[in-house]
């Protein structure tokens, strides 16, 4: 197997919340890794810590109010990211690893053109001269599938749709050619078939120029046909990681189970679509306050006296290549509790 | 000055303290009292303003002499600080800080009824131009876009200066209604926005009639930057106050406010400094303080927080 | 865009004549009867009569406002009864020493607020900050005159380091022909200039550091920071440029509090200005002098939104690029 | 197109142009009128649920807005139970509010911040007389319980409670009302999914419970699927396909509807689907094009002249299922 591009283990990051009296333990321990050209998904609902994991990653995470734990480690080309000096990770941020963003509205500078935007790390990072960073903006461009690109370039965000923009954030993130691509919830700002057109061209270009892609999203369905692996988060933690076939084949976790439950299918026979839908009961805890033992033990339909004392580690089960199928739950140690869902 | 009148200036700072120590205690409990009062000038700002007050209610107890007296002209007259006179004496032999005492109530009163009279009319015209839109608005808008426009300091030494002898109560009118075209602006916008959203528009589709709308959903949530606008607008109203009356339009001598008082040791501010710099300096005490509160009041009450 | 500056323009116009009018009917109603008490003392009936006939109020309303609208499309302002002259000769006089102190102000008023503003908040919530702010607080806090009060009795009679008034050395520098005398002019011009800027700038950077602070936790400050940015040229380039917007309305109000600020303290330093010229004829009861100065006053008014307005347009591509 | 006696909501030729935006902070002249509803007309009977689809932008909200007359509407007619809701001075309007309510997308936008839920549940009661006192604290109870809230939550603000509780409320104020018709609008996309399944189920039971009758609007085609008995579809202001949802899902006559569905991502990675990217993006409802406003976008290979210059009517093209194309009996 190969060498993992990144490495992130036992993440932690905390906010001071708003009174000052609290701690948001909003990731809390979060290991993945990202091997190269592959799309690694992750999954949850709001307030599970995906997006702020992903931020961590090029700590983009303001501070105050929020900070990185000491001992938490995110390795990339052999060094840990955590610790480099903020020189040193500059040149990473952009370069080699590089980020696009939920609201393609805001996430664009109002008062650069588009052009302007995207030849800035060209210039930044590849000392490219004012106008070769030009050409290669038009170039990038091209590449993201935007009509007249030597017209466009010289455009301000806002003359351009939500779908384009999106495409210019994808143009300035590819710009320096990255080994690593974040992409959080791209496309869940935009409309269905501008959503379509965004996945085919990530999938195109991840296809042409060989990079990883870590793709946040809540979506089951973006994940189911985009991703090769899946990490699904609940409450700041890791609960389920799998290859994206076996996880929607075989979901372990109660958490992930019940999510699969609740999205309403297009794909659904008709006898089944207006059937009830299995709903997760309650609520996302407070990240200030999560639950002892399981996290998900409060919400879920098999949690035992165990599941209330005890905090599960991630657990081995792989069918095929060991550690490639884990889970965060006690189920797996007795297996025979896993009765049929409780009616909703 | 007396024991006595010493005694009842520590009695007005602790009470000052205490009500403030009261307000922390009563409001500690909302999310957006904790914000006002994590402003580090915000408890500070709020005793000054509430010792002033207190000083300014209770005159006669705190000041050995009545504000015009003149002690004795020939040998008190720009007498400097001492125990007898705290602040000194001014040219005319008055005692400074007597005189300061009661120009509290005069400029501090001005100041809080003209901005009444501002924010009353701005919430009104404002309320009115946002709700009904259409011609109505336009018409107003185009009345608050003349006053802006209007040199505020210019028109106000005009009518004063040609009305000969303006009385307070005028004065105080003539302030007021000169000073609301910006609020009513802020009313207006903040009305517009507040109407676009969707508890707004649950309330139409329930029945509730356009009064209910106003006085229930609109303008409470409206309410906000009215009252920051109204705390840092005192303060404006005091400056100019003062100016008027340091150029002698404003308050009519020998009533003391604080911009009659500067006017008043200017001639003499090389050789008895502190007739007009304690003046000023309570000026710009009390209006920093409430540029203070205005600050923390905004943050306190910015409802992009509300939901966090 | 022209269509625009027209349609601008000619609601600046309206704007002013609507001030003219106001202004008109203000003195009109005032002293409908010149022949009242003045301080006090009987008015001489001769006075009067001389009044009466210089403004033409024994004629009806209309036709007098008609006059005055008429007079003042020629550039005829009047004559002062104080003054004995035009009063346009003597605004004409005194304008540039108004404009000369309220631009100088304005230059000290934005570069240090921006600077301040900028500094304080890179470095939000920390010592320098803090310090800043509260100073700022207290500047932004004093009435003008009297900060002018204290400057002058500080820097200009114990100090001696700066003159007590006036615009220039009368005996040395009858003229402003040379270097020296521009030097005396410039030292005149300082504390006045300084009085008005300081309580500006201190305005201008608690309002710079709050837009700026707005702006930096946008998401497209993160998309800068995301593609490997300096922090120096996320803070400058990609953060100030959004927060200067703002500053363009800032600009727009404070022409009319430089205009009153320009009051007091010309009145304090002695600074035959505009201020000054108003006060000194609103306490003389000079009428034509008085209006005249509220005319000017109100068309700067007008003339900074609309240099704003402009800005604006300059400034920020959503409008800019809209319009064309 | 169904327009029967027995409907409990008939929508007739519905139209609403907004003037555009001013430029230059309202001193310039108005932008192009945007055609937000452009003659839009539908039916629905008492005690079912229609999907009201489309992407943002199609007008699909300013629909649901303009039927309850909180938007007034330009031209068209809206019976309720036979009655002509436009035609309606301010008091009958107000009377006849009870009986159709409306439930919003944004749940943070929708409570009043400065009431508690108790307050935010009495305001209904107390405008119409329909209770006081304790008896409206006995009712507000009940309505909390159906919705599936404690009865504690009354004395809560809005910004106590969750996203998915705040949309509870929301419902039980639409409800507190007793009416028979409910709009709702986006009433669970911004809800997370497991939550939006909790929602999604209390609404079905509601519409149960009470007989009520649903307009559906929402952008997420899987969910109209899964609670609409009819589903139109709205491209640019007008509805360019209309079918009971069985028949929409398994065999869509109009090229915009098949490349809808075909662009929802379904969370089976072994689902074996051709997905139809369509190119470009929604015209601006202020220029629609001329002819079909679809044609620009249409991957339909019969696309013509025709198509780019003859504006497609919207004709019955199977039993019950109506389509606005000209190539409609040659679907996708």
């Amino acid at each position: 197997m190969t060498e993992p591009l990144l490495r992130v283990r036992d993440l932690k990051t905390y906010f001071v919340t708003e009174h000052g009296s609290g701690t948001a333990r909003a990731v809390d321990g979060v290991s993945f890794d990202l091997y190269p050209g592959e799309t690694l998904g992750l999954v949850g609902e709001s307030g599970c810590g995906k997006t702020v994991t992903s931020l961590s990653v090029l700590r983009l995470i303001p501070e105050p109010p929020g900070h990185i734990r000491p001992g938490s480690f995110i390795e990339f080309a052999g060094r840990n990211l955590l610790t480099l000096a903020p020189r040193e990770l500059r040149a990473i941020r952009g370069n080699q690893i590089a980020m696009i963003f939920q609201e393609p509205m805001t996430s664009l500078n109002p008062v650069f053109t588009v052009g302007d935007q995207i030849a800035e790390a060209a210039i930044v990072h590849q000392r490219l001269s004012r106008r070769a960073a030009r050409a290669r903006a038009i170039e990038m461009l091209k590449l993201v599938g935007i009509p007249d690109p030597a017209q466009r370039v010289d455009h301000y965000p806002h003359q351009m749709s939500g779908g384009m923009r999106q495409r210019v954030m994808i143009a300035m993130a590819l710009v320096c050619h990255p080994k690593v691509l974040i992409a959080d919830e791209p496309t869940t700002a935009l409309d269905v078939t501008i959503q379509a057109q965004i996945l085919e061209l990530l999938e195109r270009l991840q296809a042409e120029l060989g990079m990883a892609v870590m793709l946040i999203t809540h979506d089951l369905g973006v994940v189911a046909g985009s991703a090769d692996r899946v990490v699904v988060m609940y409450a700041g933690q890791v609960v389920e990681q799998a290859p994206t076939p076996e996880l929607f084949a075989r979901p372990l976790h109660p958490y992930t189970e019940g999510l699969l439950a609740s999205v309403p299918r297009l794909d659904a026979p008709p006898a089944r679509a207006r059937a009830r839908l299995h709903g997760i009961p309650g609520q996302v805890p407070a990240s200030s306050d999560w639950p002892g033992g399981c996290r998900f033990h409060p919400r879920c339909p098999y949690a035992w006296d165990r599941c209330r004392e005890e905090e599960p580690p991630l657990l081995d089960a792989s069918s095929g290549e060991p550690g490639s199928h884990t889970v965060r739950c006690w189920l797996l140690t007795e297996p025979q509790r896993r009765t049929t869902r409780p009616g909703p | 000055m007396t024991v006595w009148n010493w005694l009842a200036v520590g009695g007005a700072a602790v009470l000052a303290l205490v009500a403030v120590a009261e307000i922390r205690r009563r409001a500690g409990t909302g999310t957006s009292a904790r914000r006002f009062f994590r402003h580090p000038t915000a408890a500070p700002a709020l005793f000054v303003l509430a010792f002033f007050v207190t000083v300014a209610l209770a005159a006669p107890l705190v000041t050995p002499y009545r504000p015009y007296v003149q002690i004795d002209i020939a040998r008190l007259a720009n007498h400097a600080p001492s125990a007898q006179f705290p602040l000194g004496t001014d040219p005319f032999g008055r005692d400074v800080w007597s005189r300061l005492v009661y120009g509290a109530r005069i400029s501090l009163g001005i100041g809080a009824l003209a901005m009444l009279v501002a924010v009353t009319t701005g919430v009104v015209v404002g309320g009115v131009a946002g709700y009904f839109r259409r011609w109505v608005d336009a018409t107003l808008m185009r009345l608050v876009d003349v006053g802006l426009a209007m040199p505020r300091v210019f028109m106000l030494l005009m009518v004063v200066a040609l009305w000969e002898h303006v009385p307070l109560t005028v004065l105080v009118l003539l302030i007021g209604l000169t000073g609301w075209f910006g609020t009513s602006r802020l009313v207006r916008a903040e009305v517009l926005s507040v109407r676009e959203r969707e508890f707004v528009a649950a309330a139409r589709a329930l029945g509730a009639e356009p009064a209910r709308v106003i006085f229930r959903h609109v303008l409470p949530n409206a309410a906000a930057p009215i009252i920051v606008s109204a705390a840092l607008g005192i303060g404006n109203v005091m400056l100019l106050e003062a100016g008027l009356s340091f150029l002698g339009l404003g308050v009519p001598s020998p009533a003391p406010s604080w911009g009659n008082m500067i006017a008043d040791g200017w001639p003499k501010m090389a050789v008895a400094w502190w007739a007009s710099t304690f003046p000023g300096l309570a000026i710009s005490l009390v209006v920093m303080a409430l540029n203070a509160v205005g600050d923390a009041l905004r943050d306190a009450l910015d409802p992009r927080k509300e939901t966090a | 865009m022209a269509a625009w500056l027209v349609r601008r323009l000619a609601a600046s116009i309206a704007i002013v004549w609507a001030v003219v009018t106001l202004t008109f009917v203000v003195v009109h109603i005032a002293h409908g009867s010149p022949c009242g008490q003045s301080d006090g003392r009987p008015v001489a009936p001769e006075t009067c009569a001389a009044l009466i006939r210089r403004f033409g109020l024994d004629r009806p309303i209309g036709i007098q406002y008609v006059k005055y609208l008429g007079a003042l499309l020629h550039g005829d302002l009047g004559e002062s009864l104080a003054l004995h002259r035009p009063v346009a000769d003597a605004l004409a006089e005194a304008l540039p020493n108004t404009l000369t102190l309220a631009l100088t102000a304005l230059i000290l008023d934005f570069a240090l607020g921006l600077a301040l503003g900028v500094y304080q908040a890179a470095r939000e919530r920390r010592f320098g900050d803090i310090a800043l702010g509260n100073a700022a607080l207290f500047v932004n806090s004093m009435p003008t005159f009297w900060l002018g009060l204290v400057l002058l009795l500080l820097l200009a009679q114990w100090l001696r380091l700066f003159p007590v008034g006036g615009l220039r050395d009368l005996v040395l520098c009858p003229r402003l022909d040379s270097l020296p005398c521009l030097a005396d002019f410039a030292w005149h011009l300082t504390l006045p200039a300084l009085t008005l800027g300081l309580v500006g700038a201190a305005g201008t950077a608690r309002y710079q550091r709050a837009a700026l602070l707005e702006v930096v936790r946008q998401d497209f400050v993160r998309t800068a920071r995301a593609k490997g940015l300096p922090e120096r040229r996320v803070l400058l380039v990609h953060a100030l440029r959004n927060a200067l917007l703002p500053l363009i309305t800032l600009f727009g109000l404070t022409f009319p509090f430089l205009l009153t600020g320009a009051v007091l303290v010309e009145t304090v330093f002695a600074w035959p200005g505009m201020g000054r010229l108003a006060v000194t004829a609103i306490l003389q009861r000079d009428y034509p002098v008085v209006t005249a100065a509220a005319l000017i006053a109100s068309v700067m008014v007008v003339l900074g939104n609309l240099l704003a307005d402009a800005l604006y347009g300059v400034a920020d591509p959503r409008i800019r690029v809209r319009a064309t | 197109m169904t327009s029967s006696a027995s409907a409990l909501v008939d929508v007739q030729g519905l139209v609403k142009h907004f003037p555009g935006e001013r430029a230059f902070f309202g001193l310039g002249r108005p932008r192009a009128v945007v055609r937000a509803v452009d003659d839009v007309s539908f039916a629905i009977t008492p005690g079912q649920t229609l999907g009201l689809v489309g992407e943002s932008g199609c007008g699909k909200s300013t629909v649901g807005r303009t039927i309850l007359r909180l938007i007034e509407p330009d031209a068209g007619r809206v019976l309720i139970d036979g009655l002509n809701l436009l035609t309606l001075g301010s008091r009958e309007l107000r009377a006849l509010r009870r009986r159709m309510q409306i439930v919003f997308q944004d749940p943070y936008g929708s409570l009043n911040p400065r009431l508690t839920v108790r307050q935010t549940l009495a305001e209904p009661l107390a405008i119409h007389h329909l209770a006081t006192g304790a008896d409206a604290g006995r009712r507000i109870a009940a309505l909390l319980e159906e919705v599936g809230l404690d009865p504690g939550f009354a004395t809560s603000y809005a910004h106590e409670l969750s996203g998915g509780q705040r949309q509870r409320v929301g419902i039980a104020r639409a409800l507190s009302v007793e009416p028979q018709f409910l709009v709702l609008d986006e009433p669970v996309s911004a809800l997370d999914v497991s939550v939006q399944a909790q929602v999604l189920n209390l609404l079905a039971d509601l519409q149960q419970r009470r007989r009520l009758t649903y307009l559906f609007i929402a952008h997420d085609l899987a969910v109209v699927k899964h609670i609409a008995d009819q589903v139109a579809v709205m491209y640019l202001g007008k509805i360019v396909e209309w079918a009971p949802a069985a028949r929409l899902y398994a065999a869509p006559r109009h090229p915009y509807t098949t490349s809808l569905l075909s662009a929802v991502p379904v969370p089976d990675p072994m689902a074996q689907r051709r997905r139809i990217v369509l190119t470009g993006d929604v015209p601006s409802p202020a220029h629609p094009p001329a002819g079909c406003p679809f044609h620009p976008r249409c991957p339909h290979p019969k696309k013509d002249a025709r198509c780019r210059t003859e504006p497609p009517a919207l004709r019955e093209v199977a039993p019950g299922q109506l389509a606005a194309c000209h190539y409609a009996e040659e679907p996708l």
